[in-house]
C-alpha cells in the first residue's frame, strides 16, 4: 500500500519543478505563448509533445474559450472532478486542434455549492450534449443551455447527481434493490467479487 | 315507342321536380325514383333488344332527333343507370342540396342521351347537357377547377360541332345510318381528301379524349372529380368518362372503313387506331405513376380513374375484335369498381370529415362495412382473379399481346403494377395502424350510401365469377364469337380462363389454409398498441403507420420525370389569352375618336381597292 | 280593317310624339303612362298585322298616296318585316314599363318623344320599300340613338354620343352617296326595281354604290371596325334604351344591310363584297368576345357580348344561302330576347344596388333572387346551353357556315365562343356562390317581365319548331328577291 | 398496460397427439431474439460463424420477438434495459426460454454495488439457464444451448409455465423496482422524442 | 362425374409440393451456409421450424384482417400451384392461361401486405412500402419477358407451351428468348426476395419487414405459402423457359438448376436500396426486355 503512494508523491513533486522552467521553444510552445499573450490571466504549460495545458479562473473562461477557439477547432470532452475536500469541481475542457494536431487541457474551478458556468454551446454546438451529461451526473446548472434535465439516467437517480462524492451510494442500492444486494459485509474492508 | 322518351327525359324530370319541391326527404325520394327509372325501362327492353334494335324519332326545330336502342347503346345505357342508381342512394346521404340533385340528374339524362341519339344533332345537344351539368356540380364548390373543366370540355364540344359541319358539308346528312352509308361509299370513292379525313379525326380525337380523359387533356379530372360530391363523383367518373369512349366506339362505326382507307396502315396495325392505343398507353403509364404519388384520397382516385380509362381506350386501339371486347369489358368492371371506390370515399369523407392521407387512420374497427366494400373494390381494381376488374383485364392483355403490340401490354404490365401499388396505399393510410384520437367517435356510414356500395359490390363479385355472361352479350353484338366458352369459361385463340374453377380452387385453397389456422393455438386478440417497437412500451399517441409521402422513394427515382406538369402549362396558356385579350381591348377600343374614324378610312380603302382589283 | 290601316303603325309614333311636348305640365308619371298607352296601340297594330301577314301569306302593300312606285313611296311589309315591327313593339312596350323605375333624369318629356321617335325610325326602317325612304328612318333612328346616348348628361354620356355622332355621321352620308349613284344608274329608288335593273347597270358603277351602301350601313349594323362606338354608347345610354339598341336599333341596320345586300345580287362583284363581309363579321366576333373576358362593369361585358352576337347574325346574312338567312334570322330573334332580359336584369341591379360593377353583382342570389335567376338564364342562353334557345340558333349558324366552305370562320367563332363561356360563367360564380346579403324587395312588374321572358327563352329552347318556321318565312322573304319583285305592283318605268 | 390480463387467464393449447413431434421440433429449431444488452452481444456472432456455427442445431438469429423463442440476455443488465427486455418477453410466444449469459444477471456481478445494474434477473423474469463467466467463451455459450436443448427434450425448461403461473410476484418485483405503471410513463417519455 | 383421379392427383401433387418446397428452402439455407463453409442446417430444417411454429402453445391477434391476410396467401399459391402443369400430371392447366398465373402467383403479396399492415408496426409499414415498390419496379420487365416468349410461341396455354418447346427446343435456345430468360432471372430474383432483392424483409435493417408480428401458427402459415410459392415459381420458370418436365424426377432436376442460379447470385450480392432497385430495374432489364420484345415482334 505505502509503495504506492511514494510513487504518487514523487510524481506530484517533479510536477512542480517543470512549472517554474520557462516554457520550451518547441511548437506547442510558441501557441501556449501566442495564447498566454492574448489572454494574461491565464497560466499555461506544454505538458509533452502535442499535449497542452490552461488554468483559467472560472469568471474568465468563455472570453478564453472563444480565443482557444480559433486555434483549437473541436470539443472533445466536457469532464468534472469533484474534489470534496476542497469544495470545488474542477471542470476540464479538452480542446483538439486539427490543424496544428495539438491536445489542449482547459481547466478551470468552481465552488460545489450551487455550480454555475456559462454554456460554451454558442461556440462549439456539441457542447449540449456533454453539459446535459455534466449537469446530470454533478448538477452543474450551464446557464443557456436549452435542454438541461433528466437525460439518461431513470428519474429517482437523476435526483441525486450519483456521480457527486458527497453521493453515499451503499446505503441507496441497499434501499433499491433490498434483500438480493446480499454481498455487502460491513466488516470487511475491501470485497472479493 | 315513347317509353324511350320517358326513360331518357325521367332524370332531368325529377331533377327539375326535386329542385321545385326543395323539401328533406321529398328531394330525395324523387331523385331516387327518377334515377331508377331508366334501368327499368332498360331491363323491360332486354329481351326485345337481343333481337332488334328500337327507334323513335322527334322533329325539334327543323331538326330530326332519332333516338335507336340497339345491343351497344342498350350496353352502355345499363352501366350509366346501375352507376346511376347508386349516385342516387349515395347522394341521398351526402348531399343535403336540391342543387346537386338538379344538376346530378340533368347529367345523368345528358349521360343516356348521348348512349341513345342516333343522329349528331342530338348526340351534341346531349353532349353539351351532360357537360353543362356536370360543369354546374363544380362551379358551387370551387371556380378554378370547374372554368379548367369546362373550358376543355367546351373546347372539345365545339371541335366536334365543327366537324359534325364538315361531315355534314360533306355528306349532306346528320344522322348515323345515312352518315355511315356515305363514309363507307365515299371511302372507296375518295372524295373527302386524306387531309380532311385526318382533320376530322383530331377534332373527333380532342373531343373524346378531353371527355375520357386522354393524357394531354387529363387535366381537369383530378380538380373536377375532387371539388364534387364524392357520390356524385362515383357518377362523374363512373358513366360520363364512359361517354368519351362510346363516342370512340361511334368513330370506329361511322368513320371506320374512310379512316382505314384514309389513313392506311402501318406494320399492320390501323394506323388511327395504333395512335389511339398509344395515347392509352401513355396515359395509363403517366395517370398511374401520378396517382401513386398523390397524398389526397380524391385525388388519388381521379388520377386512377384517368389511368383506367386509359386501358380502354388502349383496348379500343388495338382494333381487333377481342381488344373490343376487352375494351367495353373494361367499361362494365371500371363502372362498377370506381364507383365504389367513390361511394367508399364519400362515407370516410362523410364520417371523418377529412381528405388527406395523413389525418386518417385506423377506421377498419369504426366502419366495418364500407371496410369490406372498399376491399372488394381493391381486389377488383388490383385484378385479383376471383374479381370483375382482372376478367377485362385479363381480354386486354390477350387482345394486346395476341395483335402483336409488345410495348403497349408492357405499359399494361407496369400500369397494373402502379394499381395495384396505389391502392394498397390506400388500405394502408385509411384503413390501418393507430386511429388519430379525432377519429374515435366515427360512426358507420348511413343506410342508403351502403345500399348504393351493395349495389356496385354485386355485379363486381357476379361478373368476376361469371365473365362468359358478358362477353356472351358481346358475341351477339358482333355477331361472331370473338371470346368462345361458356358462363364461366373465357376461351380465346390464345388463351382460355375458368373464373368458376380458379374460384372453386381459391376456396379450396382458403379452406386448407383455414385448417392450418384452426388447428394452431387459440388467437387473443391484442390492441394496436401492443406491437414490437424494439422493446418500446407504446400508447395511444403514437402514430407508428407511414401515412404521409409513403411513396417518397418512387418519387426520387422518377424526379426527372415530375419536372414536367401538364397543369402549369395549361395554367400558362391561360394567362397567355387573358393577356392577349386584354392587349386586343386596349389595341382596339381605345377610346379616342380620331383612332376610330382612321378604322373607318381603312374600311374604305379596303372596299375602294377591292372594288378595283 | 282593310290593308292600308297598316301605315298607322308609321303614323301613330311621329303624330303623338309631336303631342308630348304639350303634355309637359301634367308631371312626370302622367308622360310615362302616355308612352305606355302609345306602345300598347303600336304592339296591338303590329300584332295585327302580324296575323294579317301570316295567315294571308301575302305581304301588306302600303302606297303612300294613291301613286303606285317608283313614283309613290311604298310600305312593304313582309312576313320579315311583320315579324320585327311586332318585336320592336313589344320590345318598347316592355321598355316603357321599365322606363317608370329606370330613368329618373329631368327633362322626360324630351326623353317621351325621344323613344317614340326611335321606335318610330326602327319601324320604318324594316317596313319601307324605297331606298330613300330607309335612308329617311336610319336619319331620325341615328338621330334619336345620338340624343338618347347622352340624355343621361354625365361626361361619359356625352363623350359617347359624340363618338356615335361622328362615325354615324360619315357612314349615313357615305350611305346617301351611294344612294344617289344607284338612282343616277336605275333612276329609281323603289327596292324591287332596282333589284330589277341591277343586272345591266355598268359593273363598276353598281360596284361602288354597292360598296358604299354597304359601309354606310356597316356602321350602323357595328361590323368589326366600324362599331368601336357601341360599347360606350350602350354603357351610356339610360337602361331601357340599351336595351332597345340592343334588341331592334342594330337589327333594323343588319336587316337593312342584308336586304340591299341581297337586292343587289346581280352585281358582279358580290361574291367579293360576301368574301369581305364574312372577314369583318368573324373579326367583330372574336375582338367583341376577347374584349368583354377581363371586364369589371358587367353592362359593358354584356354590351360587347351583345355586339359580338350581332357580329354572328352579320356572318350569317353574309353567306349567302338560304340556311344562312335562315339561321341569322332565328338568332336576331333570341339575340333580342336575351338581350332585353339581360339588360333588364342588369339595368335593375345597377338602379338598385347603385352601378353595374361586379362587386354588386356579388352574392345577389341572395340578396335579388329572381333578378339573378333572369340574369343567370339570360348569359347561360347566351353561352349556347342546350335547353335554352341561343342554342338551336347558334347551331344553324355554325352547320350553315361550315356548309358554305367557311369552316376556318366557324372554328374562330366557336373559339371565340369558349371565352364567352368563360367570362359569363364567371358573372354566375360571382352571383350564386360568392359574397352575402339579406333578402331586398323586387318590383312585381318587372320580374313578372323577367319570369315571362324566362319562360320564352326555355319555350324557345324545348320547343324550336314554331320559331324555326316563322324565321324560315321571315328568311324567305329577304332571300327570295324574284318573289320581292313580282309582289310589288310597278309602274314598268324601263325594261 | 392494462390489456396484460388476458395474458393470464389465457389457457394454453395442448396438443395430445403431436406432443412428442413438436418437443422434438422445438428442440431442433431455436429461434435467437435479437436483443444483446450488455458486453456479451459481441459472443453472438462468433456463434455463427464456420467454426462454431449454431445453425447446424437449427439455430437461427430473428429479430422479431413474435417467432423468436430463445431469449438470450447477453450481460448486465440496466433498468432501462430491463424494461425493454420485458416488454420484448411478453410479447415473444409462449413455449419460450431465457439463456442468461455471465454473472452478471445472476447477482450483478462485477457492477455488485453500482445502482444501475439489477442485481438479480430472475426474479424479473424466469431464467432457464445460466452460463457462468464473465462473458463466457463461445465453446461456454454452445454448451449452454445444449443444456437448454437437453431440458426441453426433458420437458424441464419451464421457465414460461413458472412465469405465467406465478405472474403476480413478477409483477410485483417489476414494480417495486420501476414504480407503479411504468410503462406508461416510458412510452410518454420518449414520445416527445419521436 | 366429378374428377375424382384429378382432385386426388391435385391433393397428392400438393402434399408433394409443399415437401419439395421445404426441401428446397432448406437447401437453399444448406448451400448458402456452404457457400460460407460452414456445416449449415440439414435440409428438412424449415419443416423443423414449420412444426415448431404450429406446435407453439399461445396465438396472437391483431384483428380479422390480421389471421385473413396469410390465410388468404397460402390460398392464392395453393390456387397459382394447381394451374402450373407439373410434369405429367396436367392438373387444371387446360382451364388457365400464362397471364392467370402470373397474376395468383402475385396474389400472395396482397395476402401478405394486408395481414402486415392491420398489424400496425412501423416496421410492417416499411415492409409493406418496400414490397410495393419492389413489385412495381419489377413489373415492366416481368412484363416484357413473358410478352417475349408469347409473341415468339403465339400461345398463352402452359400446356401448350410445354408441348411446343417439346418439340422445337427449348425457350432458352432461341436467341431472342435467351434475352428474355436472362430478364426473368433477374426478375425471378425479385421475385423470391432473395439477396439483391430481398429489400422487403430485410432482416438487418426492418427486422423481417412485414413478417414483424407474425408468430405462431400465421407465421407456420406463411412458411408454407413461401414453400409453396417457392415451388411454383421454380415451376413456372421451368415450364416458361426450361421446356416444362416430361416427369417429376425431370421437372425436380430443372427446379434445382433454378434455383441454384438463384443461391449463387444470392450468396453474392449485397442489398440494393429501394430507389437503387427501381433504377435498376427500369434500366438494363427494360432495355433487354426491349430487344428481346422486338426481336420476336
Amino acid at each position: 500500500m505505502d509503495m504506492n503512494e511514494k510513487k504518487v508523491t514523487e510524481k506530484v513533486e517533479n510536477a512542480e519543478q517543470v512549472e517554474e522552467t520557462k516554457l520550451p521553444d518547441t511548437r506547442e510552445g510558441k501557441l501556449v505563448k501566442a495564447l498566454i499573450e492574448k489572454a494574461p490571466y491565464v497560466e499555461g504549460n506544454v505538458r509533452r509533445e502535442r499535449r497542452v495545458e490552461f488554468n483559467v479562473p472560472a469568471e474568465r473562461i468563455h472570453d478564453f474559450l472563444e480565443l482557444a477557439s480559433e486555434t483549437f477547432e473541436m470539443l472533445m470532452q466536457i469532464s468534472i472532478v469533484d474534489w470534496l475536500k476542497e469544495g470545488q469541481f474542477e471542470i476540464v475542457y479538452q480542446l483538439w486542434s486539427v490543424s496544428e494536431s495539438v491536445h489542449a487541457f482547459v481547466r478551470t474551478r468552481i465552488p460545489r455549492e450551487d455550480a454555475k458556468l456559462p454554456t460554451v454551446m454558442d461556440i462549439w454546438p456539441v457542447a449540449e450534449t456533454y453539459e446535459r451529461e455534466a449537469h446530470e451526473f454533478f448538477g452543474i446548472v450551464f446557464e443557456g443551455n436549452p435542454r438541461l434535465g433528466p437525460f439518461i439516467l431513470e428519474p429517482r437517480e437523476y435526483e441525486k447527481h450519483p456521480l457527486r462524492k458527497d453521493f453515499n451510494l451503499i446505503p441507496y442500492v441497499k434501499a433499491i434493490y433490498g434483500d438480493d444486494f446480499d454481498r455487502y459485509d460491513e466488516s470487511k474492508t475491501y470485497y472479493v467479487i | 315507342m315513347n317509353l324511350l322518351m320517358v326513360m331518357l327525359f325521367a332524370p332531368l324530370i325529377a331533377g327539375f321536380l326535386a329542385w321545385l319541391l326543395d323539401f328533406k326527404v321529398i328531394r330525395e325520394v324523387i331523385g331516387i325514383i327518377g334515377a331508377s327509372i331508366p334501368i327499368g325501362v332498360l331491363a323491360y327492353y332486354y329481351s326485345t333488344v337481343t333481337s332488334e334494335s328500337i327507334t323513335y324519332s322527334l322533329t325539334v326545330g327543323g331538326f330530326t332527333l332519332g333516338f335507336h336502342l340497339t345491343m351497344l347503346t342498350w350496353y352502355f345505357a345499363v352501366i350509366a343507370s346501375i352507376v346511376g342508381i347508386a349516385m342516387a342512394f349515395g347522394m341521398a346521404s351526402t348531399s343535403k342540396s336540391s342543387y346537386d340533385w338538379l344538376f346530378a340528374l340533368i347529367s345523368f339524362t345528358g349521360v343516356l342521351g348521348v348512349f341513345l341519339s342516333s343522329d349528331f344533332v342530338g348526340f351534341f345537344l346531349f353532349w353539351e347537357l351532360m357537360t353543362f351539368g356536370s360543369f354546374m356540380m363544380v362551379l358551387k364548390r370551387n371556380r378554378h377547377e370547374s372554368l379548367k373543366y369546362f373550358v376543355l370540355s367546351i373546347i372539345g364540344a365545339y371541335s366536334m360541332l365543327v366537324a359534325i359541319g364538315i361531315i355534314y358539308a360533306k355528306t349532306g346528312a346528320l344522322d348515323f345510318n345515312t352518315v355511315q352509308k356515305a363514309l363507307r361509299l365515299d371511302a372507296m370513292v375518295g372524295s373527302i381528301s386524306r387531309g380532311e379525313t385526318a382533320l376530322i379525326y383530331t377534332l373527333f380525337l380532342i373531343t373524346f379524349g378531353v371527355k375520357a380523359g386522354a393524357v394531354p387533356l387529363h387535366v381537369w379530372a383530378p380538380g373536377a372529380y375532387s371539388e364534387n360530391d364524392q357520390s356524385y363523383t362515383a357518377f362523374f367518373s363512373g358513366a360520363l368518362s364512359k361517354a368519351g369512349v362510346y363516342g370512340f366506339v361511334l368513330l370506329y362505326i361511322l368513320m371506320g372503313a374512310k379512316l382505314y382507307t384514309a389513313l392506311g396502315v402501318f406494320n399492320n396495325h390501323l394506323v388511327f387506331a395504333y395512335i389511339l392505343a398509344w395515347i392509352g398507353a401513355i396515359t395509363v403509364v403517366v395517370a398511374s405513376f401520378l396517382a401513386v404519388l398523390q397524398e389526397d384520397i380524391r385525388k388519388l382516385f381521379a388520377y386512377s380513374s384517368v389511368g383506367q380509362v386509359g386501358y380502354i381506350l388502349l383496348g379500343l386501339g388495338i382494333g381487333t375484335g377481342l381488344g373490343f371486347a376487352g375494351a367495353l369489358f373494361h367499361v362494365l368492371s371500371h363502372a362498377i369498381f370506381k364507383s365504389l371506390f367513390w361511394l367508399v370515399t364519400a362515407a370516410i369523407i362523410l364520417r371523418t370529415g377529412k381528405t388527406r392521407f395523413e389525418d386518417l387512420g385506423g377506421l377498419a374497427e369504426k366502419m366495418p362495412i364500407t371496410f369490406t366494400m372498399g376491399l372488394i373494390a381493391v381486389l377488383s381494381l388490383a385484378g385479383i382473379p376471383p374479381m370483375a376488374g382482372f376478367a377485362s383485364k385479363w381480354l386486354l392483355y390477350e387482345a394486346a399481346i395476341s395483335a402483336h403490340m409488345p410495348l403497349v401490354a408492357g405499359a399494361i404490365f407496369l400500369g397494373s403494377g402502379l394499381a395495384f401499388a396505389y391502392v394498397v396505399r390506400f388500405l394502408y393510410a385509411v384503413w390501418f395502424g393507430q386511429r388519430p384520437s379525432d377519429l374515435d367517435d366515427v360512426k358507420e356510414a348511413p343506410l342508403p350510401l351502403l345500399i348504393g356500395m351493395v349495389i356496385l359490390a354485386i355485379p363486381n363479385l357476379v361478373f368476376g365469377i361469371a365473365p362468359g355472361l358478358v362477353t356472351g352479350y358481346f358475341n351477339r353484338l358482333f355477331g361472331d364469337t370473338i371470346v368462345g366458352g361458356n358462363y364461366f369459361r373465357l376461351v380465346t385463340p390464345t388463351g382460355t380462363y375458368n373464373a368458376l374453377l380458379v374460384t372453386v380452387i381459391l376456396i379450396f385453397g382458403l379452406s386448407i389454409a383455414g385448417l392450418i389456422y384452426i388447428y394452431g393455438a387459440k388467437t387473443r386478440k391484442i390492441p394496436v398498441i401492443n406491437t414490437y417497437q424494439s422493446g418500446n412500451p407504446v400508447t395511444e399517441e403514437y402514430n407508428l403507420s407511414m401515412r404521409k409521402n409513403f411513396y417518397r422513394p418512387l418519387a426520387e427515382a422518377l424526379g426527372f420525370w415530375l419536372k414536367y406538369s401538364w397543369d402549369r402549362f395549361y395554367e400558362r396558356l391561360a394567362n397567355l389569352t387573358e393577356d392577349f385579350a386584354d392587349w386586343l381591348r386596349e389595341g382596339f377600343y381605345n377610346g379616342n375618336a380620331q383612332s376610330y374614324s382612321w378604322y373607318l378610312t381603312i374600311v374604305l380603302l379596303i372596299l375602294a381597292l377591292w372594288g378595283v382589283l | 280593317m282593310n290593308v292600308q290601316y297598316a301605315s298607322l303603325l308609321i303614323a301613330i309614333p311621329l303624330i303623338t310624339a309631336f303631342f308630348v311636348p304639350l303634355m309637359k305640365g301634367l308631371g312626370e308619371k302622367a308622360i310615362k303612362t302616355y308612352v305606355l298607352i302609345i306602345t300598347a296601340i303600336q304592339a296591338g297594330i303590329a300584332t295585327w298585322v302580324f296575323e294579317e301577314v301570316y295567315t294571308t301569306g301575302k305581304p301588306i302593300i302600303v302606297m303612300a298616296g294613291g301613286w303606285r312606285p317608283p313614283v309613290g313611296i311604298d310600305l312593304y311589309i313582309g312576313p320579315f318585316a311583320a315579324l320585327f315591327v311586332l318585336i320592336v313593339a313589344l320590345v318598347s312596350f316592355l321598355m316603357a314599363v321599365f322606363n317608370f323605375r329606370a330613368v329618373k333624369v329631368e327633362p322626360i318629356d324630351k326623353y317621351a318623344m325621344l323613344f317614340l321617335l326611335l321606335m318610330l325610325g326602327a319601324t320604318g326602317m324594316i317596313a319601307t320599300g324605297d331606298i330613300f325612304n330607309l335612308f329617311v328612318f336610319m336619319e331620325i333612328t341615328a338621330i334619336t340613338a345620338y340624343a338618347l346616348t347622352a340624355y343621361n348628361k354625365t361626361g361619359e354620356a356625352a363623350e359617347a354620343s359624340l363618338k356615335y355622332m361622328v362615325l354615324g355621321g360619315i357612314g349615313s352620308s357615305f350611305f346617301l352617296i351611294g344612294v344617289a349613284l344607284i338612282y343616277g344608274a336605275t333612276g329609281t329608288l323603289n327596292m324591287a326595281q332596282i333589284a330589277q335593273l341591277a343586272g345591266n347597270i355598268n359593273p363598276t358603277v353598281a360596284q361602288v354604290a354597292l360598296a358604299l351602301v354597304i359601309f354606310g350601313l356597316a356602321v350602323e349594323a357595328e361590323l368589326f371596325p366600324l362599331n368601336a362606338w357601341a360599347p360606350d354608347a350602350y354603357q351610356a345610354a339610360p337602361h331601357p334604351v340599351t336595351a332597345m339598341f340592343s334588341a331592334f336599333v342594330v337589327k333594323a341596320g343588319i336587316y337593312a344591310l342584308a336586304r340591299i345586300l341581297y337586292l343587289m345580287s346581280a352585281v358582279g362583284t358580290w361574291k367579293n363584297i360576301l368574301h369581305l363581309l364574312i372577314a369583318m363579321a368573324t373579326l367583330t366576333v372574336i375582338v367583341a368576345e376577347f374584349s368583354a373576358l377581363r371586364q369589371r362593369n358587367v353592362k359593358r361585358m354584356i354590351a360587347y357580348s351583345s355586339v359580338s352576337q350581332v357580329g354572328l347574325i352579320g356572318l350569317a346574312f353574309a353567306l349567302g344561302t338560304q340556311a344562312g338567312v335562315d339561321a341569322g334570322v332565328f338568332q336576331m330573334i333570341n339575340h333580342a330576347i336575351i338581350k332585353v332580359l339581360l339588360f333588364l336584369g342588369v339595368g335593375y341591379v345597377a338602379v338598385q344596388l347603385g352601378g353595374a360593377e361586379i362587386e354588386n353583382f356579388r352574392g345577389l342570389g341572395k340578396r335579388m333572387p329572381l333578378t339573378a335567376l333572369g340574369v343567370t338564364v339570360g348569359s347561360m342562353s347566351a353561352v349556347g346551353i342546350p335547353l335554352f334557345n341561343i342554342f338551336w340558333s347558334k347551331l344553324r349558324i355554325i352547320l350553315a357556315t361550315v356548309d358554305a366552305g367557311y369552316a376556318w370562320a366557324a372554328a374562330l367563332v366557336l373559339g371565340a365562343s369558349v371565352v364567352e363561356a368563360v367570362y359569363y360563367f364567371r358573372l354566375v360564380h360571382a352571383i350564386w356562390f360568392t359574397g352575402e346579403g339579406e333578402r331586398l324587395r323586387e318590383s312585381a312588374p318587372l320580374v313578372a317581365i323577367m319570369l315571362l321572358l324566362i319562360a320564352i327563352i326555355v319555350a324557345i329552347g324545348i320547343y324550336p319548331n314554331y320559331a324555326w318556321s316563322l324565321s324560315q318565312k321571315a328568311g324567305n322573304d329577304i332571300f327570295n328577291v324574284a318573289q320581292y319583285i313580282k309582289n310589288v305592283p310597278l309602274m314598268g318605268v324601263g325594261a | 398496460m392494462g390489456e396484460n390480463e388476458g395474458f393470464i387467464n389465457y389457457e394454453l393449447q395442448e396438443f395430445k397427439l403431436f406432443e412428442p413431434l413438436f418437443k422434438w421440433a422445438r428442440k431442433k429449431s431455436l429461434w435467437i431474439v435479437a436483443f444483446c444488452t450488455g458486453c456479451g452481444g459481441i459472443e453472438i456472432p462468433p456463434l455463427a460463424t464456420a467454426r462454431y456455427d449454431f445453425e447446424r442445431f437449427g439455430i437461427m438469429p430473428n429479430p422479431a420477438p413474435r417467432m423468436a423463442d430463445l431469449f438470450l440476455i447477453t450481460g448486465y443488465v440496466t433498468p432501462k434495459t430491463l424494461k425493454r427486455i420485458i416488454v420484448t418477453y411478453e410479447m415473444m410466444q409462449d413455449p419460450k426460454y431465457v439463456l442468461a449469459h455471465g454473472s452478471c444477471p445472476i447477482n450483478g456481478g462485477v457492477y455488485w454495488d453500482s445502482y444501475n445494474v439489477v442485481k438479480q434477473l430472475d426474479k424479473y423474469i424466469p431464467v432457464d439457464v445460466a452460463i457462468a463467466g464473465c462473458m463466457p467463451r463461445p465453446e461456454a455459450v454452445m454448451d449452454g444451448i445444449m443444456e437448454i436443448m437437453r431440458k426441453i427434450e426433458s420437458g424441464e425448461a419451464n421457465g414460461w409455465k413458472r412465469y405465467r403461473e406465478n405472474y403476480e410476484y413478477y409483477r410485483k418485483n417489476q414494480d417495486k423496482l420501476f414504480g407503479e405503471g411504468w410503462r406508461e410513463k416510458e412510452a410518454k417519455r420518449w414520445l416527445a422524442w419521436i | 362425374m366429378f374428377a375424382w383421379k384429378l382432385v386426388l392427383e391435385a391433393i397428392g401433387m400438393l402434399i408433394y409440393a409443399t415437401f419439395i418446397g421445404f426441401i428446397f428452402m432448406g437447401i437453399e439455407r444448406k448451400a448458402m451456409a456452404r457457400i460460407q463453409r460452414r456445416i449449415g442446417p440439414p435440409i428438412y430444417q424449415p419443416i423443423i421450424d414449420t412444426l415448431k411454429l404450429l406446435g407453439k402453445k399461445e396465438s396472437v391477434s391483431h384483428g380479422f384482417i390480421y389471421d385473413f391476410g396469410p390465410v388468404f396467401a397460402l390460398g392464392a399459391s395453393i390456387t397459382a400451384l394447381l394451374f402450373i402443369p407439373m410434369g405429367n400430371f396436367q392438373l387444371f392447366s387446360n382451364n388457365a392461361d400464362l397471364i392467370v398465373v402470373a397474376y395468383l402467383l402475385e396474389v400472395p403479396m396482397l395476402g401478405i401486405m394486408l395481414g402486415a399492415m392491420s398489424s400496425g408496426n412501423p416496421y410492417s409499414g416499411l415492409g409493406v412500402q418496400r414490397g410495393l415498390l419492389t413489385m412495381v419496379a419489377m413489373q415492366l420487365p416481368y412484363g416484357l419477358a413473358i410478352i417475349a416468349l408469347v409473341q415468339h410461341w403465339g400461345t398463352f396455354k402452359l400446356s401448350q407451351l410445354v408441348a411446343l418447346q417439346q418439340l422445337q427446343g427449348w425457350s432458352i435456345t432461341v436467341p431472342a428468348l435467351a434475352l428474355a430468360f436472362i430478364v426473368f432471372d433477374i426478375v425471378f430474383q425479385a421475385l423470391l426476395g432473395l439477396e439483391p432483392f430481398d429489400i422487403i424483409t430485410a432482416p438487418a435493417e426492418i427486422s423481417m419487414g412485414p413478417m414483424v408480428e407474425y408468430g405462431g401458427k400465421q407465421a407456420a402459415i406463411l412458411f408454407t405459402q413461401h414453400a409453396i410459392q417457392l415451388f411454383a415459381e421454380t415451376a413456372f420458370f421451368a415450364v416458361l423457359f426450361l421446356g416444362g418436365a416430361s416427369n417429376l424426377l425431370d421437372l425436380f432436376l430443372k427446379q434445382l438448376l433454378v434455383l441454384f442460379i438463384a443461391i449463387f447470385v444470392a450468396s453474392i450480392y449485397p442489398r440494393f436500396t429501394i430507389d437503387q432497385a427501381a433504377k435498376f430495374f427500369w434500366k438494363w432489364p427494360t432495355i433487354i426486355g426491349i430487344v428481346a420484345v422486338l426481336l420476336t415482334m
